[in-house]
């Protein structure tokens, strides 16, 4: 049977907030405007106590639950896996729970939403453009047998050739590099370095047999081409993704150094 | 959404390279430095058709090329030159995949293997290689 | 007048479950309109952080098999696990790891070129498959872009969904929020596939991602579906302080130790022969124990916690195998796994109940299928055994995709839609919630309702303790905090906050209700008034109604079909 | 015209351009800068046919190049069918515009009015 030592339950759990002594306080002055009702970007300050492992997202939330219930924040995993909350903290595009208060050196710390996203409210971006750019890029496996059959197993692959693609594999789509890139800054239709490195991630892989669709795709007057090289998305990208990389390497291909 | 809402950099964001690092920099140069010997290239073909008419013609402009506020701009065209081309010469390879690192699994603290330190070395020669251009040529022109 | 969406199939949830049902869908029929609905955007689901492992039989000729596969999770389930439904679990799996490995996983590779494996805890065969510690997020994005195939498949992000509509005996549709606007939709639909996560931030020490609330498990729920089992919440072992973010059991998997303040690796006293890779319910109730009993060191937080030792891995191993918890530990905590032992202390990690489900994941109610951590089809009975729960999402999704469309290609009259009830679930938004008032901070109720749960629900608990938790969280209930102060339509987070809050009361007490009832300890459900399991008088799932007075509880038979249950020891 | 063409011709040319502009340059410097560009000897020069024909590839081999990435820029500051093909028009021309009186000048200066 199960058995059970224990003496008693534990409850010092709940205080893990409220013992700490190393207390300071940072000035948080947060982007607020509202597009769809006409308001246009105003900034509000407050003042936000934080611990050494405080993260600017706490940090965003600390207000939003005590000081003003209406600041409008994308987020959900707080461990930089998903990519809610990248947003522009002190002018960088940065994911806000992956950004420690105490890394910036700051008594005061401006959080602004990603430039080159249309805003919703305050922080939060739209999305719709990087999201169908990536889909225009094909991302998915592209060969004949995707489909299993109660036979298959793998398709074989050594380590050597997940290294190929694997680090380009572990984007996740957080925007941070459409927000520095600088063709981005004045380039509507530009794809942008995310998706630019996705069709990489799949022409990287050996299982797939898509790379002439994809790069027909990007061969085109506001893709690839409009990149120049400035590296500033491999600079911002908190993944070590280097879209920069990706990129180039699939350029490759069309100027036939690569085959 | 309209594009006016779109929170673009806009053309300031673009030309702004104070940011991310000398790559953006090098970025900056590359088109300034284009975009500078284009202009230069028409002035100059303007400059060479005097030839047409003549001795004369052509005399009055080298009079009018041949001041220090001449040889300042043709001192800086041939920095923007050196510059544009060996830098050019990095991009280029670059474009075509070369030097710009290998795949793998990338390691935290995530340091882009793009943005290399040969890139990097690259981008201060062709700085360097600017500069020494230009004091060779200034002392040319401006030596006597 | 109501804004209105008309698809075939809906499926609430872009997790694992949610995306895997999509695709298989959309695979039956290129014509079915299908719509993923999500309150995050798509790709942002919880899944993402799942890391160590999924759980399938890949190597018969390296001597695993389904069978062996089969016990491991009957008996790490305490023999609560529904028989039938873990076998098909096991049967189905290996194709999926194939199948997510054709459609572009990056599955970590061995030397031959096949796909890896890892031990986990409760496995007696190394059958974690994995890709590096990232398996969920990788998981994820290939699902996610595998459903970029498919042209039938629409996603709608950041839609915040509030109820599910049916008239009694089958599906209608659902009603809905779409964030960036804020305007109220309904969607009209012939099948629905709930997937939408579990709930365990109604833990405030909790892995999950912040947006895993039982919003969706609430919405059923209050619908008339039964939550099963949702007394068994599974505390994992090793979760960092202050965050409570997840350093994987691949991290054991791998040859971590833990150990306590004299430095003694305790769990050979626990668990003599699997030491840390016992099932996580006998390893977090060890932790718990020394503890307790005195053995914890202290965090920086002032938190009591236990230390979990890598270094003797070496460097290779640890940046190659698990990159991901070096990184956690290096960013939130500054330490190098590589150079020093990590504070870890039990933390809420996943819930076996939910939404009830048969074998095919279908509810109650025709029409309406719940799949992946929603969902309760008892596939792990008390204790969910680490890695099973990604499989259990990939088999599900498939298996609820498929049923869901062919249900709707057979072509079943539809119900006429009940339009009162939209009038009615309006009139519980706006009037109940959005415009309601009061002046107790909804963010501090929060707090402080998920603070009773962690320590009256915890690793042990007692009558005392789970009683008295009970009455607190009614009295909670009671303060005014149903108010929205942001009055603004566009993406208004503290609406939904408030919601989220609003579905966390129900569910709370359900599984405190649970609890109580539960006079046994079995799984992770370890009561130290009821030491010892008791198979005579709770052999059997519980079920929790919802009544506008008060809970109604029920029972529902385990199916046991070769393994009786027998002591479990590991 | 593929994108990918352009480009591989706006690399071409630089390459083109490195080789024989280095060369126009040097002949500055096989004399004093300032003689090199007296009269007679550029005189000189146009008529001395490898050179003029030189000339003639370094002013094409920039057109095209300078053109096309002023085309580049101009693209990416600003979209919409209408203005890009503007654009693209537009560098087309302008490039044509300036090979034709470059050419003009090589021609005439290297027909010999001396
Ligand atoms: C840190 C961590 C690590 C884990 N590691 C492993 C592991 O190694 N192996 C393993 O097998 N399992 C692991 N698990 C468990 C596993 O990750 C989860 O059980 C699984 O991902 C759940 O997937 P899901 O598809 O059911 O739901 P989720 O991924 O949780 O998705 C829920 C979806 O529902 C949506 N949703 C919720 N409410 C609403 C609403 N009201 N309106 C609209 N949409 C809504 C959300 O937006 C989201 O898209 C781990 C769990 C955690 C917390
Ligand atoms: C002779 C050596 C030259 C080389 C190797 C060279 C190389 C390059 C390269 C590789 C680019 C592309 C940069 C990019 O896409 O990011 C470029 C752009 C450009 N070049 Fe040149 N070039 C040379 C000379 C010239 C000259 C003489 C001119 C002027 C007429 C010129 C004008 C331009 C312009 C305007 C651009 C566009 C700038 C941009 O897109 O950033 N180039 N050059
Ligand atoms: S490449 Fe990097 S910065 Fe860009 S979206 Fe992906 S993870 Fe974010
Ligand atoms: S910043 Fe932009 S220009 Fe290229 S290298 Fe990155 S996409
Ligand atoms: S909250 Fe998920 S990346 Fe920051």
């Amino acid at each position: 049977m199960a058995v059970v030592t224990a003496p008693k339950p534990s409850e010092e759990l709940i205080s893990i907030d409220k013992t700490l002594d190393q207390l300071n306080t940072i000035t948080l002055r947060i982007a607020r405007s509202n597009p769809a009702e006409g308001h246009e970007t105003t900034y509000s300050e407050f003042k936000v106590p934080v611990k050494k492992w405080t993260t600017v997202l706490e940090a965003i939330l600390y207000v939003k639950q005590n000081l003003d219930h209406a600041v409008a924040v994308r987020y959900s995993c707080r461990q930089a896996s998903c990519g809610s909350c990248g947003m522009k903290i002190n002018g960088k595009p940065s994911l806000a729970c992956y950004t420690k208060v105490s890394e910036l050196h700051s008594n005061v710390i401006t959080v602004e939403p990603m430039n080159n996203f249309p805003i919703i409210r305050d922080l939060a971006v739209d999305f719709k453009q990087l999201i169908s750019n990536h889909k225009k890029m094909k991302p998915f496996i592209i060969r004949e047998d995707s489909e299993v059959t109660p036979e298959s197993k793998e398709f074989i692959q050594t380590p050597q050739d997940v290294e190929k693609y694997l680090q380009f594999s572990y984007c996740i789509k957080c925007g941070l590099c459409n927000a520095a890139c600088p063709t981005m800054a004045t380039d509507t239709s530009f794809i942008g370095p995310q998706g630019l490195a996705q069709a990489y991630r799949y022409v990287a892989d050996n299982r797939d047999k898509g790379k002439e669709d994809r790069l027909k795709i990007v061969d085109d007057s506001h893709g690839i081409w409009r990149c120049h090289f400035a590296g500033s998305c491999s600079h911002v990208c908190p993944k070590g993704v280097d879209p920069a990389m990706a990129i180039q390497l699939l350029r490759g291909y069309l100027l036939g150094f690569q085959k | 959404m309209a594009e006016r809402l779109s929170n673009r950099e806009g053309i300031k964001g673009m030309a702004n390279p104070t940011r991310y690092g000398i790559e953006r920099v090098a970025y900056w140069l590359q088109r300034l430095t284009g975009l500078g010997l284009l202009a230069y290239l028409i002035g100059h073909i303007f400059e060479t058709s005097t030839i047409v008419h003549g001795k004369v013609a052509w005399d009055k402009m080298l009079e009018f090329t041949q001041t220090p506020q001449g040889h300042i701009i043709l001192t800086l065209v041939i920095g923007m030159c050196v510059f544009h081309t060996a830098n050019g010469i990095r991009v280029m390879l670059g474009h075509g995949g070369i030097g710009v690192g290998k795949p793998g699994q990338p390691e935290y603290p995530y340091k882009a293997a793009s943005l290399n330190y040969k890139q990097r070395l690259c981008i201060w020669v062709s700085i360097g290689l600017a500069a020494l251009a230009m004091m060779y040529g200034a002392s040319v022109l401006f030596g006597d | 007048m109501v804004n209105s969406i008309e698809l075939d199939l809906l499926i609430v949830g872009s997790g694992l479950a949610g995306l895997r049902a999509a695709i298989q869908a959309a695979k039956v029929s290129s014509k079915l309109k299908i719509g993923v609905i999500s309150k995050l955007q798509v790709m942002r689901s919880h899944s993402v952080s799942a890391e160590g492992g999924t759980a399938a039989v890949l190597y018969p000729e390296d001597g695993d098999s389904l069978e062996s596969h089969v016990y491991d999770t009957v008996k790490g389930s305490d023999f609560l696990g529904d028989q039938d439904v873990i076998e098909r679990l096991v049967q189905e799996m290996p194709s999926e790891i194939y199948q997510l490995e054709h459609w572009g996983m990056p599955w970590s590779r061995r030397e031959d070129g096949r796909i890896g494996q890892r031990p986990f805890g409760g496995y007696s065969f190394s059958r974690a498959t994995y890709a590096q510690d990232k398996v969920g997020f990788y998981e994820m994005q290939t699902l996610y872009d595998t459903c970029q195939k498919f042209d039938n498949i629409e996603f709608y992000n950041e839609w915040f969904v509030t109820s599910v509509i049916h008239d009694g005996q089958s599906f209608c549709g659902i009603t809905a929020i779409e964030l960036s606007s804020g305007n109220f939709y309904t969607f009209k639909a012939k099948a629905l596939i709930i997937a939408t996560g579990g709930a365990g931030r109604v833990y405030s020490f909790s892995t999950y991602s912040l947006s895993s609330t039982p919003d969706g498990l609430d919405m059923a729920y209050r619908a008339g579906m039964a939550l099963k089992d949702m007394e068994f919440v599974q505390f994992h072992p090793t979760g960092i302080l202050p965050s409570g973010i997840l350093i994987t059991e691949a991290a054991r998997g791998e040859g971590g130790y833990l150990i306590n303040k004299d430095g003694e690796r305790f769990m050979k006293k626990y668990a003599p022969n699997k030491l840390e890779l016992a099932s996580r319910d006998v390893v977090s109730r060890a932790m718990m124990t020394e503890i307790d009993e005195g053995r914890g060191f202290k965090n920086e937080t002032g938190v009591e916690c236990l230390k979990l030792d890598l270094t003797h891995l070496g460097k290779e191993v640890i940046i190659g195998k698990l990159p991901a918890i070096r990184e956690i530990s290096l960013k939130f905590n500054g330490i190098d796994p590589v150079t020093e032992p990590i504070d870890v202390r039990p933390v809420c990690h996943y819930m076996m109940g939910g939404i009830h489900t048969n074998i095919d994941g279908a509810t109650e109610i025709q029409g309406i299928w719940a799949a992946g951590e929603a969902a309760c089809n008892s596939v792990h009975g008390a204790n969910r055994l680490g890695a099973n729960s990604t499989s259990e999402c990939l088999v599900w999704g498939k298996i609820t995709g498929e049923q869901a469309a062919k249900y709707i290609l057979e072509g079943k009259s539809q119900p006429p839609f009940p339009m009162h009830l939209i009038a009615t679930e309006e009139k519980r938004i706006y009037d109940g919630i959005f415009r309601g008032s009061g002046s107790v901070n909804p963010y501090e109720v929060r707090q402080e309702l998920t603070d009773i749960m962690n320590s009256k629900a915890y690793v042990f608990r007692t009558e005392n303790n789970l009683v008295e938790g009970l009455k607190q969280v009614r009295q909670l209930h009671q303060k005014t905090w149903k108010h929205v102060d942001d009055k603004a339509k566009e993406y208004n987070t503290n609406f939904s906050n408030v919601m989220e809050l609003d579905s966390m009361f129900r569910v709370a007490e359900v599984i405190l209700m649970g609890a109580i009832a539960r006079k046994e300890s079995r799984g992770a459900h370890a009561r130290v008034d009821y030491p010892d399991r008791d198979d005579k008088n709770f052999l059997h799932h519980t079920l929790v109604y919802y009544d506008t007075k008060e809970p109604v509880l029920k029972t529902h038979p385990v199916t046991i079909t070769k393994y009786q249950p027998v002591e479990r020891k590991y | 015209m593929r994108e990918s063409i352009i480009m591989k011709i706006h690399y071409g040319t630089a390459l083109g351009a490195v080789v024989l502009v280095a060369v126009h340059i040097l002949m500055r410097m096989t004399q004093n800068f300032d003689q090199s560009l007296q009269y007679q000897n550029v005189i000189a020069n146009y008529h001395f046919l490898p050179y003029a024909l030189m000339l003639e590839a370094i002013l094409i081999l920039l057109s095209v190049h300078g053109f096309n990435g002023l085309r580049v820029i101009l693209l990416e500051l600003k979209q919409g069918s209408s203005y890009e093909k503007i654009v693209n028009y537009g560098s087309i021309a302008s490039m044509a515009i300036l090979i034709a009186y470059g050419s003009r000048t090589i021609l005439m200066a290297g027909m010999g009015i001396s």
